[in-house]
């Protein structure tokens, strides 16, 4: 099956996130984001250790250790960046002031449920600011394959791994299709043009339903 | 991103009857004058914005800025610390006259609720008041072995707020002691409106000397010689 | 029947002060206490509009209006002064930063409840900062008349006017004595040389307990 | 007024056994490397201070800091949000073999049960971590129609944390994104330990821009080139 690369992913989520938008990108995966912000939006980056409106990392032999995002990777500054301590950042989180959270997962339930922390019980279990940044941004949306590397579902009925939050998701960018979070139910978007409803339904843990038309899933090829 | 706005009038002007408006400054001190007259001015003109709530730690002094609006009839409610002082006479005639409403709240805990809105708290355990009549009909719990009332976060449409220096994304500085409830009001309304002695260039704030982060800034207005409420009360000026 | 003077019932407070202690005086009498601080010692003052350090009134005509006291009063800076907003202003009263609060009173009962911000019913109430800091400072003390203007005892077996907190002075210096809060008991520790006890428990409407010798209250004829 | 300390060995001198320490920084960016190390040097001395619980947002990298407190054993208990990283071998090492404590809070609840203790606010209510294991246990209440969790504050003995400049009142500011944790652990320790870079006289720092008031700090000690963490655990070394 045909599906979209993370950087595919990652671009179609971009294209959602308005001009000056406060933006909070997980650490990992979804901080690809930033690099597909169209032309002419300037989205202002958070990051929970405590800096707004950041820039991309600095050249090698440039870091400074002192500013770094919440992945501990050195980051760099944009005009009008201010820095801030841990409690007034999360209240930028918790207080609705992000515009958007954009989070990896490992399942999304239908109903918003997100189970994006720890897959099982054992090793250590680290949570850092996952469980916060599910609560409080105008938008929480989640980037991910639209399936586990062994093939299950991560769009579920309900989530079988440990809860990040409770119906907290609103959008799902998958690599095969874009999906909303209404009324407790998956309502499909766009999808590849190639991909057929009952293909699509056929990788997906739970009833996909329509809403309007289905638009086709399109991004650049190498974006 | 540019949240600069050409004048006072213009940044008042979305502001809905029955709006609930928090006011920073404490006293005279970081009080946004020039934006609580800009209301007023529309108010005389249009009628609106009528039947505020209106959020300050006090209730006016002498005849300008929010004892203006109290004396021109725009505030349904006050929700403040201390409404009495020397020159409160506008809030004192009307409340007493039973034409405007009083919420009466300690001074830290109306700072600790509004930044609890600001923070996405709904609701906190404080010390304060405990035992008094301001916490008749609070649920009340024992932590440790003290007790203590619960509160909640209070949160606002609109707030007004006076900075030092601002830059078009919306940081803010403040003057001196001008910054008291300021900070925190920007945190707790859907919309911040900020008037500025001086609008700066992006950038022209250092990012470690920003006391309010441009999220929690809707709208910048520059008001370069910013008038003094105490200054005005003590001229005996009337707006 | 003698008595101090206001000034000296400040002055008395003030030798309880140790030098470098973080000191919040109530609006009125109690901010003459700072006029008394002994050679030596510097108190660091703190007030509730957010000013950490600051020092007495400017000269007439050089008031800032932006630097004012809880009072709304103009102040001065000293030298390692610091401005914050009010929800970290009352993080330092509420969270036990402050070493000593100095009140006034309409009334304190012997279990260290307090009365100062309401007499009645009537008019306009206003509370301020007062139930603020009755919590929190590591000492909450009361300077007082030891009666009321028409001669009605201030210190009391139970107050009878509105509350301002609950069990929250430790030290109440009158006009004639300096009495603790220990127990839910007063307990007197210092008194006027030529005041009999029994005069001074005439004049106090709960019991005066003796805990070890009574000190004569000894102070400057004009401080 | 003068807090400061000639040495780190003699500021951390006093931190007994069994303690609570809050330890600032958020991986290497404000860590207090400095106070770590030379309670480590106490440590290997005289045996003290042991059993400790230290309260950070991340259980330590590399062989340093934090890392090097957990394998000297030192540590009985971690309370952070991720303990977890690239370089956690100490305490992946120590908890697995069930050597150590963990208590996990996610971030945002970690600062603000740490500002609360600051605050004086015995508990408050979250969003955060409802519907989820980590909230098994606690309290949960409705307000407005949304669930939240009860979360309470947290309190520690001593704070050890890295300021940028502090005078002898004990003023500080930080440094870019080395604030972090450190401003809300100053506030809610009983001893509040801070390393700074620069030591300024009294009246060095303007009041405007002083992040963390003196009424915060205990004990100032210079540490005019202090070591950054990142690149310790970079270069390999083992304290």
């Amino acid at each position: 099956m045909d599906k979209l690369t993370n950087a595919q992913i990652a671009w179609r989520a971009a294209q959602d996130i308005d001009d000056g938008a406060y933006v909070n990108l997980g650490i990992g995966f979804p901080e690809m984001v930033a690099q597909y912000a169209p032309e002419g939006r300037t989205p202002v980056y958070h990051t929970e250790n405590g800096v707004l409106g950041f820039g991309p990392a600095p050249a090698e032999g440039e870091e400074d250790w002192d500013l770094i995002n919440a992945g501990k990777k050195p980051i760099t500054l944009k005009p009008g960046a201010a820095f801030f301590h841990h409690a007034d950042s999360f209240a930028m989180v918790r207080g609705g002031h992000l515009d958007v959270a954009i989070l990896g997962a490992y399942q999304v339930a239908q109903n918003g449920d997100l189970a994006n922390w720890r897959v099982g019980t054992k090793g250590v279990p680290a949570v850092g600011g996952a469980m916060d940044l599910v609560h409080g941004a105008g938008r929480v949306a989640v980037i991910t394959d639209h399936v586990t590397k062994d093939g299950q579902p991560k769009l579920v009925e309900a989530c079988t791994f440990p809860l990040t939050g409770v119906g907290c998701v609103t959008r799902v960018y998958t690599s095969l299709a874009v999906v909303d979070i209404e009324d407790g139910r998956f309502v499909l978007r766009e999808k590849l043009a190639g991909l057929a409803l009952e293909d699509l339904q056929a990788v997906t843990g739970a009833r996909l339903h329509l809403d309007g038309p289905v638009a086709d899933l399109i991004v650049p090829e190498a974006p | 991103m540019d949240k600069r706005i050409a004048s006072t009038a213009e940044a008042v002007a979305g502001i809905p009857d029955g709006a609930t408006v928090m006011i920073g400054g404490f006293g005279g001190s970081g009080a946004p004058i020039e934006l609580i007259h800009a209301m007023i001015d529309r108010y005389r003109a249009t009628g609106s914005p009528a039947r505020l709530t209106v959020i300050n730690n006090n209730a006016g002094n002498g005849g300008i800025g929010i004892a203006a609006m109290i004396k021109a009839g725009m505030i349904a409610k006050m929700i403040c610390s201390f409404p009495r002082s020397s020159n409160a006479e506008a809030f004192n005639t009307a409340y007493l006259a039973g034409e405007i409403a009083l919420e009466l709240v300690p001074q830290g805990t109306l700072a600790e609720r509004i930044r609890a809105a600001g923070a996405g708290i709904p609701a906190f355990y404080t010390p304060t008041s405990y035992g008094t009549e301001l916490a008749e009909g609070k649920p009340v719990a024992e932590f440790d072995g003290t007790s203590y009332v619960q509160e909640r976060w209070l949160k606002a449409d609109f707030a007004l707020v006076k900075g030092e220096l601002g830059d078009p994304m919306g940081n803010l500085t403040y003057r001196l002691a001008g910054r008291n409830f300021n900070p925190l009001m920007c945190m707790a309304a859907a919309t911040t409106i900020a008037q500025v002695r001086q609008l700066v260039e992006t950038g022209g704030i250092e990012p470690e000397s920003v006391i309010t982060p441009s999220i929690f800034v809707d709208a910048v207005v520059e008001v370069p010689a910013p008038q003094q409420e105490e200054q005005l009360v003590r001229d005996g000026v009337e707006y």
